[in-house]
Parts: structure tokens; C-alpha cells; sequence
């Protein structure tokens, strides 16, 4: 188990800013459905690197539709840079997400424009000159590993390219926020912690970085705070550095709960040849 | 930049954004061109219907016909030779010819035979009167004049006959134009469900453009612009077609009565005109159905 | 079974397997009820001509009109009844009729005025005679028997008029299935082309369905099964908008040349098999062009 | 680290059958595209248990297509079941392809059926009524947790769900071959540890599994065979138990680098507001 700290993020200020994103008793539903956040507090600083976790269906995707501005809260008040987003209209939405960047779970590629194209698309859709960003697009697809597929077609990508593109879009235009929702559920690790370094240097650029994720080894590398979400509420665990040692406790009981927990899950409901082994 | 290779940018500019959607939209413009296809032909029908009662009408304005019948001891070719002298005087008549005898036997032969007509029947003459285009046809002066000159005549302006030419033009004229209103109607209809369902099915595309900050206007602009495109193209295939079936049917021998509902090329502007048209209006209607669905559907977002 | 709900069966059984894709079609339905409503106007159409031909024709081919010319020193009328009598006796002959001379001078009077006529004036006489149905004219027969009898006549079958009729007929016949075949060639190719852009855009649930064990055919059917549901479905609304069309029509007053061309409702079988065939048409052939297309694509794959 | 192996898997055998798939030096590229795998060529004995990893692009999912005759080998041979399947005709393909199972790694959920139809498809596809299947259905969705989803659209469910739903379909007709094309990247590890426990059920029931993941934790979880392709090739590692040292050795080495690689890895090319920090 590795808990040492990166001294790389010592530097980074965590609660010195004004928050650039604010919620306030925020509760979502969708439809008619049962509430899937409730009562959502809390403020997000500016420049800070944020740990989003929680078991699947928790509700971590519709949190962070709320920021992405794609989903509007059923009750309670959002705020974006002090501005409350239920008086926002229509034609402010584009300037306001011009600020935001967004690595989608599912990805969501064009799957009609090239890699290249796909990078470059907040770029253009902002009526930026081609030969002005073609350089920098150029050499971020290369730093993503994918300098060689900048022609190819997203849907003949692997799983993990066609993330590894989802996250250069989301970066290009160096966001004011960044929202990633496991990005690096397609990659080996090896791949996620470089682009957890992307990352990190984004963050280091001044970006506000919320990064849902399973994976806690990665969560593990970094000293940043973890909100974790379960049954719509959420719980924030400052960073490591601050509860170092409640923290090396529960790991290790979680570690050595690993084994056993696999063999205490049970059968599932499948049909043995005979018929025996079947516990109904 | 040297050690990577930038892609050439996409043909078509910002059109590209949307997916080319090769096979989606070709039955829209198949059956695009079918409807201006057959507006066109509605159109020319209508025009050609006009034309032609427009001439057969001419004819029968600008024509009048006099019958003089011999008066008791009078020379019914004296009267006749003094009827068109009466008529070629007066205002708006541009030339009169009166008839002669052999004339007047012609048109009874079919009753009477050739050999039957006795020297001395009494037959009557004809004067055919042709007006200057334009004018009113000046029956009740010339029959007073007639009465005066104490000439037997009576004067017939066709007018039965142009009323009936008239009546079936307009008939035809309207069938032509309800036709074309029925199949703009149709046009209009196909685009806006069109784009509705095509950005249904590309809500991905406007959901990735949305979220990388574009405007509602952008994006409608993208629709607007590929459903010009559509428009104009399947508009000029719809009307080349026309215009080479039209030259077909102008080209084949046919009777009258059928040109009169069928479209025919005339080698003037009006046709110019409504080849030149019709494309730009298909594109204009697929266009501005496209915007309008398009504005409406992203409007309920957010 | 008791702690969990299951889900009741989807409506539409096994045709659920195929998204809705709910504003998809629809253009596809107005389109393909557009074509089917003109494709039965067209019919009705053609239907219809032929029809008002065959009523005139029939009329002009069953009766003859013979003209008896005084002979010297014979009586006209006598000659005329002597020519009637001939007639009436002969094969196929359903009746014959001996006009007098105020009949006659009815029909000159256009020409010549009704005072002008002198009594000794030798107009010829008209023997009308009615045929028994579909029985060949029998001009020779009459000629002859006229020639024998010493009756100067000319028999006229109208043959002229009948073949006029006959050719107008024709034409607008020739341009309504001509129309026809274009509506149907069109309406197959639109379905076609979108069949195969339906299974374009559902080429991931034909991928899983594939993946799942399916087989072609399952898949074919599917998509067939959509395609008959909607050509049945707009062919019966355009054929039910052709009917109500040519109800409307047919209730207006129209002038006999206008009503040559166009639909009207006739109350007999040939239109309500037109009405129950087009949709069945419409059904079967977009039926047909979905599964060719459907199964040349699959064939493609693997 | 843990290393322990699990009992319930000691008495699964590995090699004792005839192989279900048999691959001879087969290689394979996209259209003119270069090779992605090159010259494999090994058996899969029926009733194993096999991991697949493998770095992003490393060709795992192409593998696995092969494997799901969703594409065909552009040289060498494929056998299953000891026929040959250069030779089997369009007609053939469905009743093969329903004895295997698969799960995507982008899922290919049918979004207008409900999550009950989606996992219930390849049992109403090989004609079997609902009367017959409804209860197994239910039972297994209860299982992967979606038990109050059944009726939901795929559409409408977190990323996780939808990876249960996708289980969930592959398994339901007990396969002969099942394929997982990383069944659990999108969970969290105690869903992930579930979902192989019912791989695992399956696979004692007889079935050949196939399982890629990049989830190093979760390989070690089981005693089998490890599958890793690199650069075109495969690499067959035994079972742990008959390699127990020589592991232990290099996954101690791997954890050590960890941190190191992450520091190691450099800075990813972004543009600093002030423009020193970029190293060009
Ligand atoms: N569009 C939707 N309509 C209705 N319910 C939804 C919708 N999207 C998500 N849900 C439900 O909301 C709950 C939370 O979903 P969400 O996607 O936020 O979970 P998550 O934490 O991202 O899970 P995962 O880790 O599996 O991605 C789930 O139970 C899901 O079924
Ligand atoms: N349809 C396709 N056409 C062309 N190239 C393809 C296609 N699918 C995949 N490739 C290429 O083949 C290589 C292997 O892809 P594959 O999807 O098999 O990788 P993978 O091991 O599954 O990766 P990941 O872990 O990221 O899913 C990649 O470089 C990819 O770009
Ligand atoms: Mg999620
Ligand atoms: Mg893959």
C-alpha cells in the first residue's frame, strides 16, 4: 500500500480562493424518479483538485452533470463563479461552458470527424483560426499517446484511445473548470498515471479539476481531497496530508477485508448441469 | 511543427460538423426532387393552360363574323362588298373582306350537297371583320351602321366560344395551381419532419457541440445550411426533369386538346424563370422548415 | 417469483425489437402518402377517361346517320321512309328513323336563316337509324341495298368523330399511367433507399441482435414487417384523401372536356378494388424493397 | 500486495480437455491499416478461466472479436470446437454465435427495450417464451444488483449499471464461451469483485471465459492463466500457483516503480498563462 505524498502537489493551495463553484442544499431527481442527490452542500475553490468516488449509481455522473451545466437541480442553488445558475438564460449557457471542460464516462466522439478534429472541436466551436491551435492540438494528441491516429476515424479507436481523446478535447482549451468522470476506466495504469499527470499540471495551471473515479490507487497519488458519495449524500475527506493517520487505518482494514469479502459474497443465481449445486 | 502530421482540414468547412449521413438523407432528396419535379410540372401545365386559351381567345376577340342576307331586290354581293367597305371604315377595325358566293355555297355543302343549290337561293354572305389587337369589339356601332346603309346583317363576336375556351383554361388553370399549392405543401411538410427527426437522431453531434460551448444560432445554422444544400440540389434535378419531360411532350405530336393540359417548353423568360426558381425555392422552404424545427427543439433544452 | 416485478411483455411482440425511431419515419409516411394519394388520383384518372371514351364512342358507334338526296322526279320523303324501312329490316338494325323536311330546314337554318328557304328547295333528308350493341356497323350492306332501291344516300358512321374521341381518350389515358408508373417507381425507390438508411442507423441493434444469435431472416422480417405496417398504413390514408378527393370532384359542376382528366368517383367495383389494392400495394411493396434491401446488406457482412 | 490464492478455484482444471478455440499463427489488420496481431497461435481448453491484458491498444479487443466471429483473421487459422472457421457459412454463423456470450466494453445496450428485453434478448432471439425465462431473468438482474431496475431504459442507468445490464445479457443463456471485454471498468471494486464471482460460478458450470481488464487487483483475485498482449504478440503466463515466485519478484518491482514512473513521467504539453513553464 503506498500513502507517501507527492511533493510536486505541496504547493498547490487548496482553500486560499473564492469558490468557483458553490452547492448550495442541492437536491436532483430525474423525472418522476426517487431523489438521486439530496441536500448537497459544499464549496469547490478556486484551483482545487477534487476526488469524486462513490459506488456505482451513487450518483457521481448526475453530480457532475449539475457542474457541467447538462442537468438543473430539482431543488436548492448552484452558484459558477458567484453567479446563481437558475437565473442563467439560454444565450448565456455557450460563454459559460466555454469555461468548463468535460470527459464525458461515455466518451461521446464525433464519430464523423477525425481524432484531430474531435481535439480541436472546442477550439473551433469558438470560432478560433485552424492554423493557430493546429500545433498545440497536434502536440497534446501526441502527449496522449495518439500521435500517430490523429487522422483516424474515434470509432475505429480502442476503448482507451478513444478516452485518451475525450480527455485532449476536454483540455484544449485550458479550462477554468475541468470535469472528468473516470477518465482512465479504459486505460492501463500505467496510461492513467500519465494522464493523471495532464491532469495535475492542468490543475497546476490554475484549473478547478473534479475527478470522479473507482480506481483508489490513483486517488491514493495524489494529496487531494475525496468526496464521496453515497445514498445522495456526499462526504468530503480533506486531503491526505491532514488525516494521514485515520486514513493508513481504514486502508489497511479495507486491504485485509478484500479476500475474505470475495468469498463471502455468495453464489449467483446460475443453473448447474444437474440441477444441485443451485441454492435457491 | 515538423514531427507531427496535422490533418488537412475537412472539406466543406464548418459544414462538416454534422455527419454526412450518407444514406439517411437520400430518400428525402429522392422524393424532394419527385415533389419539385412535379410542381414544375404542375407550374408549366398551369402556364401552358394560360397560353393557350390566351391565344385561342386572341383569335377569337380579335375576329367578328358577318352574315348579310339578300334583302328584297337587293344584290346580296352589293350588300356584302358595302358591309366590309361600312366596317374596314370604322375606328379599331383593321381590315374586312366580304365573301363572295362560292364562298357561302362551300359551307352548305355538307347539307345541301354541291349539285343541289339552285342559282337562285337566296344565300348569305359572309364578311369576316378583323379587329386591331386590343380593342373592343364594336358590335352595336357596326350593326347601327349596318341598319342605316339598310343592309340585313347579323354580327356574331364568337363570344360563345371564347367564354368556353375561357371556362376550361381556368378549370385546368386552377386543378394546375391546386396541384402545385398541394405538393409546396407536401415539401414543406417532408423538410420540417426531416430535420426534426435528423437532429433526434444527431443529438449526440448538438449535445458535443452544446457542451463545447456552441450557440443554438451555430448549430442552426448547420441545418439550415445542409438542408439549402439538399434543397437546391434535388430542386435543380426536379426541375431539369421537368423541363426535359416538357421539351419530350412539346417535341411529340399531339392533338390540341390534350396540350392544353400538358406542359409544353416555350423558349421564354417565364420558363427561364421557373427553372431558375424552383431550386432556390425548395432550398429556401427546406431551409427555413429546417431553422424553425431546429430553433423550436433546442429552445425546450435547458 | 414474488420479490422481484417483472416487466410486462412489450406491445407489438417480436416488432419491438426495433426502436420506434418515432419522428424517423414520419417524413417517410407523408411522403409515401403523398405518392399513393396521387398514384390513386392517377388511376381514377385514367380510370376515368377511358370510361368517358367508352361511353361516347359507344354512342357514336351505335348509330349511323344516312342522308337521302332527292332524286329526279322522285319525293324526298317518300324516298326517305323507303330508306328507313331498308334499314329497319336488316340484321343488327335496332330501329330506324325517317326525319321530315321542318327537320331538315332546322338543321341549314344557321346557314340560311329560316325565312330565306323557298319551298322547292331540295334538301336532302336524314334517316336516323340505332344499332343493336356491339354489333359491326352495316355500311355495305346499307349502300348496296340503298343502290338496288334507287335511293340516293350517304351512309356516315361517324367514324371520323369515334376516332377523335378514341385518340384524346388514349393520350390522357398514356399520361395517367404514365404518371402512375412514375408515382410507383418512385415510391419503391423511396422506400428502398430508406430501408437501407433505417438499417444504417440501427446498425448496432442489428450488431447485438447479430451477436445475440440471430439469424438474417429474423432480421429481414423485422424490418419487413415494419416497412408492410407502414406502406399499409399511408397507402390507406392516401388512397382514403384520393377518394374523398375525387367525391369532391365528382359533386362539383364541370364542363364535360375538364371531367375527361379528371379522378371522379363512380360508385362501381374497379373503385373499391383501387381503394383496397392500394395500400395492400403500397404495403407489398415497400414490404419487398425493405427485405431485398435488408438481405443484400447482411449478405455483405461476415 | 496480495498474493493468497483462492481455494474455490484449486480444483477447476485447467488442461485436462480438448480445446474449444485453437488459434494457429493467426494475424490480423484493419483494411490496409498495419497488423494488430501478428502470428498468435494457442488453444483455449474447454471449462478454463483465462485473464487478457494488455495496454491500451494493445489489440485485446480485436482479440476478442476474433474470438466472437464479429471479424475475421486477415492470415492464419481459428478453430472451435475443432471446426475450422474459414469454412463455416453465413448460415452456420447463429447457431454458433448462441453458444457464446459477450460482454462489450461499450456495452451495446438496446436503448429502446428495457433492461429486463436487454438481458433477456439472446433467450427470446434462440425463440424461448417469456413464461419460461422471466423468473432466471429477474433472479439474475437481482443479482447484478439492478433488481428495482428491470424495468428501467438502459438509457436512464449510471455507466455501471449498464455494464451489469451487459453481463447480465452475455450470461443469461449459459454460453458455452463467454466473452468480457473489461466487464468491470466501470464499477467500483466490491461490484467487481461480485461480478467475478459470477464469472467464476459460470465458469465451474463448464463455460470457457475469456476476461480482459486492465484491473491488476482483480487478476490477482483468481489462480489462472494470464493472457498479455503487446505489440501483436501474446504472452501466456501458467496459473499462479505454478509460477508463485517468480511473480511475487516482479510485482514487487512494479509496485516500487510506481511512484517513481509517476514522478518520472514528465510534463505534459500545456501552455502556463505566463509561458515560462513550457518546455518545448
Ligand atoms: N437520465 C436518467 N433518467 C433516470 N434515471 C437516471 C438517469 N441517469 C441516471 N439515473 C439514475 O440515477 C442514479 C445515479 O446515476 P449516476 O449515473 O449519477 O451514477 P454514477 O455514480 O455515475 O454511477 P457509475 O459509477 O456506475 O457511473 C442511478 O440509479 C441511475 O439509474
Ligand atoms: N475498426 C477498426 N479499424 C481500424 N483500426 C482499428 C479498429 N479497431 C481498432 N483498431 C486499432 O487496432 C488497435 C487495437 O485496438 P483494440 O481495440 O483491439 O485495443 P485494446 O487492446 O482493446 O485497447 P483498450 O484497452 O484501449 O480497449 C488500436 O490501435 C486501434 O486503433
Ligand atoms: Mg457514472
Ligand atoms: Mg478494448
Amino acid at each position: 500500500m503506498e500513502t507517501s505524498i507527492d511533493p510536486s502537489f505541496s504547493n498547490t493551495s487548496y482553500e486560499t480562493s473564492a469558490p468557483v463553484i458553490r452547492f448550495d442544499n442541492v437536491g436532483m431527481r430525474y423525472d418522476q424518479g426517487p431523489e438521486v442527490l439530496r441536500d448537497l452542500s459544499f464549496d469547490l475553490p478556486r484551483g482545487s483538485f477534487q476526488f469524486l468516488t462513490g459506488p456505482s449509481g451513487a450518483g457521481k455522473t448526475s453530480l457532475l452533470r449539475l457542474i457541467y451545466l447538462a442537468a438543473r437541480p430539482s431543488s436548492g442553488r448552484i452558484s459558477f463563479f458567484g453567479r446563481d445558475t437558475a437565473t442563467l438564460s439560454r444565450e448565456e449557457l455557450p460563454h459559460l461552458r466555454r469555461r468548463i471542460g468535460v470527459v464525458f464516462q461515455e466518451f461521446r466522439l464525433l464519430n464523423h470527424l477525425s481524432v484531430f478534429d474531435n481535439a480541436a472541436l472546442p477550439l473551433r466551436v469558438a470560432g478560433k483560426k485552424r492554423s493557430d491551435y493546429a500545433e498545440d492540438v497536434a502536440e497534446l494528441l501526441a502527449w496522449v499517446g495518439l500521435g500517430d491516429k490523429m487522422k483516424a476515424n474515434p470509432a475505429t479507436l480502442s476503448g482507451g484511445e478513444q478516452q485518451r481523446v475525450a480527455i485532449a478535447r476536454a483540455v484544449v482549451a485550458q479550462p477554468e473548470i475541468l470535469i472528468a468522470d473516470e477518465p482512465t476506466g479504459n486505460v492501463d495504469s500505467e496510461m492513467a498515471m500519465r494522464l493523471l499527470r495532464l491532469f495535475v499540471e492542468l490543475n497546476k495551471l490554475g484549473t478547478t479539476i473534479i475527478f470522479a473515479t473507482h480506481d483508489l490507487q490513483l486517488v491514493r497519488l495524489l494529496d487531494a481531497p475525496v468526496m464521496s458519495l453515497a445514498e445522495g449524500h456526499v462526504h468530503i475527506r480533506a486531503p491526505r496530508s491532514q488525516r494521514q493517520a485515520e486514513y493508513q487505518r481504514a486502508e489497511d482494514e479495507a486491504a485485509a477485508g478484500h479476500r475474505e469479502a470475495f468469498e463471502d459474497i455468495g453464489r449467483p443465481p446460475l443453473d448447474s448441469p444437474d440441477g444441485a449445486e443451485r441454492d435457491e | 511543427m515538423s514531427e507531427f502530421e496535422i490533418p488537412p482540414p475537412p472539406k466543406g468547412g464548418a459544414g462538416a460538423l454534422l455527419p454526412p449521413d450518407a444514406g439517411r438523407d437520400r430518400p428525402l432528396f429522392i422524393v424532394a426532387a419527385i415533389l419539385v419535379f412535379l410542381a414544375c410540372i404542375a407550374a408549366l401545365g398551369a402556364r401552358g393552360a394560360w397560353q393557350q386559351s390566351q391565344r385561342w381567345t386572341e383569335d377569337l376577340q380579335t375576329s367578328l363574323t358577318v352574315q348579310v342576307r339578300p334583302v328584297e331586290g337587293g344584290s346580296a354581293s352589293e350588300d356584302a362588298q358595302r358591309a366590309a367597305d361600312i366596317a374596314a371604315a370604322m375606328d379599331g377595325v383593321a381590315n374586312a373582306t366580304a365573301r363572295d358566293r362560292a364562298h357561302a355555297e362551300r359551307l352548305i355543302a355538307p347539307w345541301l350537297g354541291t349539285e343541289n343549290i339552285p342559282d337562285d337561293l337566296p344565300l348569305p354572305l359572309i364578311v369576316e371583320i378583323r379587329l386591331e389587337p386590343g380593342i373592343e369589339a364594336p358590335l352595336d356601332a357596326l350593326r347601327e351602321a349596318f341598319d342605316e346603309a339598310g343592309i340585313n346583317a347579323s354580327v356574331d363576336d364568337h363570344s360563345r366560344w371564347a367564354d368556353a375556351v375561357r371556362g376550361a383554361a381556368t378549370r385546368s388553370q386552377t386543378l394546375a395551381l391546386a396541384l402545385l399549392a398541394l405538393l409546396a405543401g407536401a415539401a414543406a411538410a417532408v423538410v420540417a419532419f426531416a430535420s426534426r427527426a435528423s437532429l433526434a437522431a444527431r443529438v449526440d453531434v448538438i449535445d458535443a457541440l452544446h457542451l463545447c460551448g456552441a450557440e443554438d444560432r451555430y448549430i442552426a445554422i448547420l441545418f439550415q445550411r445542409r438542408f439549402f444544400m439538399l434543397g437546391l440540389k434535388s430542386g435543380a434535378v426536379g426541375a431539369i426533369i421537368a423541363v426535359i419531360v416538357s421539351l419530350l411532350v412539346g417535341t411529340g405530336s399531339q392533338a390540341a386538346d390534350a396540350s392544353f393540359f400538358l406542359p409544353s417548353w416555350e423558349n421564354n423568360p417565364f420558363e427561364f424563370l421557373l427553372l431558375a426558381i424552383a431550386p432556390l425555392l425548395a432550398g429556401a422552404t427546406a431551409a427555413l422548415s429546417a431553422r424553425l424545427a431546429v430553433i423550436t427543439d433546442l429552445g425546450r433544452r435547458w
